[in-house]
């Protein structure tokens, strides 16, 4: 396994070809992760938010910078994890539709029906949701794989999964199908200690996460998930391999969950140091301290940024409260095809 | 027409027809290619398509019905094989989770289509007999047909690859080979939700699909004999399903027999008379009578077997109750 | 008699009191030990018995079921949780082509008990409230108890880790902490298969379990106020179920309504239409109603989570239209 | 992955601690299987059996050498798959079930409700048949392996998996937490090179089967399955290894499914080089030519040993024969306990 820096440590930076301009994006995209993640904490404070919420604190770097390594224009498809809000806005969602969702509004993307970031479409929105059976999108996003392969549209499936998730039955004949097929999918996992309360070494007696791609005979690393940069390369080299012919990657980012599994947990399991010792690793102070040393930007470019994205989430805010619940009365159409429900 | 089709080439040739007219269709499953198939329902299609459009998958079901799905949420239009229709409970979750919720839940369309061989009657035992349709149900999202003829066989399987949602196309493998008609030369479909009548009367309605549709009509023939003029509905599609066909029937007849090849308790005929009970209420002379198989795995040894599933004895029997009411 | 004890209370008491009985009995799921449960259903299980006795298992649910099985098989008597009853779609096969085949097909006993929250109410979404008791009721080998009281939670799930056959037991989330009353201090079991007859009454019957009694309730409260007596039989058991108190009290009142939590078609509830229907013909007055969901995934924001789930107006609504008959 | 030896490779014997008469009872047994397989196939020419058979045609030498490794009076348990007839012979299944077994009698061990060598209680007889849903015995057998742990019986748990049977979430699931749990448990793969007609090069891109132990954490080894000393030997050692809380081993077995995947396929998609090469590794053949090389048997202790299976199985089929069928009044009793039909 690779080892992880010691809190502190001065690394040097590897930029893996990021333009300024993109890597001013990414610290864009990090801060309105955890600032769009905060409002929904604040709406559900004041129980505006229905259900529970999961949050991806200190976990932001690998979402964004991982979904940053994908070409959307091109037709890749990110899938998110519930964890993995970065991921999706990097590939075009917007807040409000996260808000609308976490409030069960009748004009969020599935009108009410699904929860938080249970949303997308592959082809249309460049990203897909998750169900919430652990497992079952990888072999769904080896499907989006194998489609655009048939579709010579030579895009990359890039998938999410849990510590927890990779035990699953799904996941297992997902990678092993997807590798035998030689599929252009990249999955990162998530090794963020915790399954719920249950710790990774309970979960799995392998080595490393990283060394399941053995059972599948695809490539696989394991690397720092708090270090942007590093998600990032990583990412972006198996992408390019994927959309060579080179087929499967499996990456465990190692990072760290930094609250409970939902809001009402406290993570009275978490030994205290494991939080401390991970909490000065936070990938987005770390990226935007980068940023600085390079001198690629100043603390008045974050504080810029930051008011850019108070101001597009109090936007956001407003139109998701104002948003209407949805009607009862549609509660059973479009089940099927052609009652036109979802032609509306 | 052309000659005489088994069911088994009528759904190879469905298959074939529709890769042809349409290049998103593709067939994934295992054994599907090289081999063509346990039943040899693909021989040939790897060598017309190639392997890019007839995939051999390792033994993962999971992975079959979850990558036929991604792959339709992309607009292909994927045929998954199961190489015996029991084995479909090792995805249960990834169909009724994921496949089926995809339009309500999200407004995506996932339109695959998962087929294989079904049913009992052959010594198959209790992993390679199952009649799944009742499994399916009570989870929304889902279409079930279950043909009993060649015609339909192709008809449906036609619908069904056309069709903007998941279908589960049950096939019964006791009439693969056993049955054969000749079909239309062009294109033809059967459209999904409509039962057909397969032989008219006046005294009692037998409700069925699949195998049971013969035994139906050997018990029509013996009961014929008797002065009894039996009419049966084959339903064809079980969801959805043609409930108007069921009740016209029953208005005439004032007596129906539910008859299916599935265990009675839990089976799909206990909707059916429900609804018939619930709606034609008015119209019926006597209470409405479910014929299944009893209440356990499908056993292997012939004896055990033939005691368990439904014959014509048993719906003879029920109709001659019915008669005497 | 002890202190006012909830639902989820009498549960965990069940557990840890089969446990101190019969060290064959262990739990396994996940987060089950350290964490006590998702919905601390099993607090301070591990203190008391020990990381051998509460096993925390990856996310793996055909390796819970299959493993608590194989252990059924040599003698012991595992639980398993699953952390939402959704889960156990995950296992499905080996569920019912494993566990509930052992006796029949091998004469093997294996008693496990699978249990864990089911239903909805709580704006879980789809895939967290699930009424799974249909999607068992065609594949024979499997008990299924579904309990509306405290009192029926802990004697059902004493009773079913003392079964030697497979149960599944389904515990409503809605009621978990909403629902109490003081429970016996001895030992003691409610029987699998027997009904229990919530509310006397002579017009109109409503059959029924889990969450769905207090909708029942409330609708026969009402009811009341126009003069109409309503009996609730609360069936607790689905599989074996109580077809003798379902008939007694049917040819009392001569009306039926059948109500159950999950969707309307292919629910539970269809088989005890069609039974009732087809063996008290001759007592009913109207035609059996049954009420379910609508049939849809069950969706997540409450508005349609109300409208798709069964109401008290619902219920009102449809005795009414039995009374007019 | 272990070089396997050119067919005529004289290697030294490694004999594992067998005494000449535990070597003489693995040559019985291993023409128990082979003999009792032939009396089948005439069965079924004639009609006498119902349903399918599968052969295990040069796989006899692995069934019997791994479940030779066993205690069955320890109470060790090993699960067949449909080709592992050597296996529950040295378990102690006899030939009249067998045959009753494929004959669907009423006396068979199920008494004609299940097929072939599916039968056997893990507490009673030392063995469990599978169910056909391939993958779903390793949970089941890590269970069995839990429970012996938890009764301090100390007994091992000896599972087998085709190469096809590896692709399952089945299997993955059962691997992954009989590793995490380190149970006495020991999984022999048998790659023969296909599952049905897919080549075990489409079944995963795995370097070796046994490279997927690492996805689990466990130990994992590539040997010729066709040697019997070398897998009684290798799977000696992981029973040792499990019962002392050594935890689990995956052991692929190299062999070759001679005969199609069942009596109706004729294999046409299996190269005909294939066939002959291992034709010629017999593992049935390379033992007794080790034990006469040994000198520890003669040509005429064979022929005195096939004489006493040949009594054995005309003994046996006689009585299958005669078994009765069973009374179809029957079929609707034993789903619970309570009728009393098992006690019957
Ligand atoms: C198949 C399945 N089993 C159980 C659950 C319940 N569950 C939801 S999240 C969770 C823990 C997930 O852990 P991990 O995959 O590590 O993701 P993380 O929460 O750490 O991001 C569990 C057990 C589920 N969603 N799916
Ligand atoms: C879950 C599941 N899917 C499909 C099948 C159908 N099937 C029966 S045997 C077989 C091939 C098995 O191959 P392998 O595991 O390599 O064992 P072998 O036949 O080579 O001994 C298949 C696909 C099955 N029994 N179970
Ligand atoms: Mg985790
Ligand atoms: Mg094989």
């Amino acid at each position: 396994m690779n080892q992880l820096p010691a809190p502190g440590t001065r690394l040097p930076v590897e930029t893996h070809g990021l333009t300024r301009e993109q890597m001013l994006e990414i610290a864009y995209y990090l801060r309105l992760t955890r600032s769009l993640e905060e409002r929904v904490v604040a709406l559900f404070r004041q129980a505006k938010v229905i259900g529970g919420i999961y949050r991806s604190l200190g976990q932001e770097g690998e979402s964004v910078a991982a979904a940053y390594a994908l070409d959307y224009a091109r037709g890749d498809v990110v899938q998110p994890l519930i964890r993995n809000l970065g991921a999706i806005l990097v590939a075009g969602a917007r807040p409000v539709d996260v808000l609308r969702q976490y409030m069960a509004k009748g004009n969020s993307p599935t009108r009410g029906r699904e929860l938080n970031i249970h949303f997308g479409h592959p082809a249309r929105d460049g990203f897909i949701g998750q169900i919430s059976m652990l497992g079952d999108m990888i072999p769904v996003m080896a499907g989006i794989a194998l489609a655009g392969r048939m579709q010579k549209r030579n895009l990359v499936a890039l998938a999410f999964i849990g510590d927890g998730g990779s035990s699953t039955g799904a996941f297992y004949e997902g990678m092993n199908f997807a590798s035998v097929q030689k599929l252009p999918m990249v999955v990162v996992l998530e090794n963020n200690g915790y399954a719920y309360s249950t710790p990774s070494t309970k979960q799995t007696a392998a080595r490393t996460f990283a060394d399941k791609a053995q059972a599948f005979g695809c490539h696989g690393e394991t690397i720092d998930g708090n270090d942007v940069f590093t998600v990032y390369g990583t990412v972006r080299r198996a992408v390019d391999r994927a959309r060579s012919g080179g087929g499967v990657s499996l990456i465990e980012v190692k990072t760290f969950r930094m609250k409970g599994h939902a809001e009402h947990d406290n993570q009275a399991y978490v030994p205290k140091e494991l939080i401390e010792e991970w909490s000065a690793r936070d990938p987005i102070v770390r990226y935007e301290q980068a940023l600085v040393e390079m001198g690629l930007a100043t603390a008045a470019d974050f504080d810029a940024m930051q008011q850019r994205i108070r101001r597009e989430l109090d936007a956001a805010v407003d139109e998701a409260e104002r948003s209407p619940m949805p009607d009862p009365r549609e509660a059973g159409l479009g089940l099927f095809a052609g009652d036109g429900y979802w032609e509306r | 027409m052309t000659a005489e089709t088994t069911y088994l080439e009528a759904i190879r040739q469905a298959m074939i027809e529709e890769m042809d007219r349409d290049e998103r269709v593709f067939l994934i499953g295992e054994d599907v290619g090289t081999y063509g198939g346990a039943f040899k329902t693909s021989a040939g299609l790897i060598d017309r398509f190639g392997p890019e459009r007839v995939i051999d998958t390792p033994i993962s079901e999971i992975a079959i019905i979850g990558a036929a799905s991604g792959a339709a949420l992309m607009g292909m239009r994927p045929i998954a094989e199961m190489q015996f229709i029991d084995f479909i409970t090792c995805a249960y979750d990834m169909l009724v989770n994921f496949t089926a919720t995809n339009r309500y839940l999200y407004g995506r369309a996932c339109p695959i289509v998962v087929r294989g061989p079904a049913g009992g009657g052959v010594h198959g035992g209790p992993f390679h007999s199952l009649n799944p349709e009742a499994m399916f149900l009570n989870r929304p999202g889902l279409k079930i047909v279950y043909p009993a003829t060649a015609y339909d066989a192709k008809g449906l399987l036609k619908a069904a690859v056309r069709d903007d949602d998941p279908v589960l196309f049950i096939e019964h493998k006791f009439l693969y080979r056993r049955i054969r008609e000749p079909l239309p030369s062009e294109d033809y479909i059967v459209p999904i939700g409509q039962a057909a009548v397969r032989r008219r009367g006046t005294d009692l309605t037998i409700v069925t699909w699949g195998a049971m549709v013969y035994v139906a009509e050997e018990a029509a023939d013996e009961l014929k004999n008797d002065g009894v003029s039996v009419e049966i509905v084959d339903l064809r599609s079980i969801i959805p399903f043609d409930e108007q066909a069921i009740l016209e029937s029953v208005a005439k007849t004032s007596r129906v027999i539910v008859l299916h090849e599935a265990p009675l308790t839990g089976g799909a005929g206990a909707e059916f008379a429900a609804r018939i009970a619930e709606k034609a209420f008015d119209y019926l002379d006597a209470p409405v009578k479910r014929i299944g198989a009893l209440d356990v795995p499908t056993p292997y040894s012939p004896p055990l077997e033939a005691a368990a599933l439904p014959d014509k004895n048993k719906v003879i029997a029920a109709a001659r109750e019915l008669l005497a009411f």
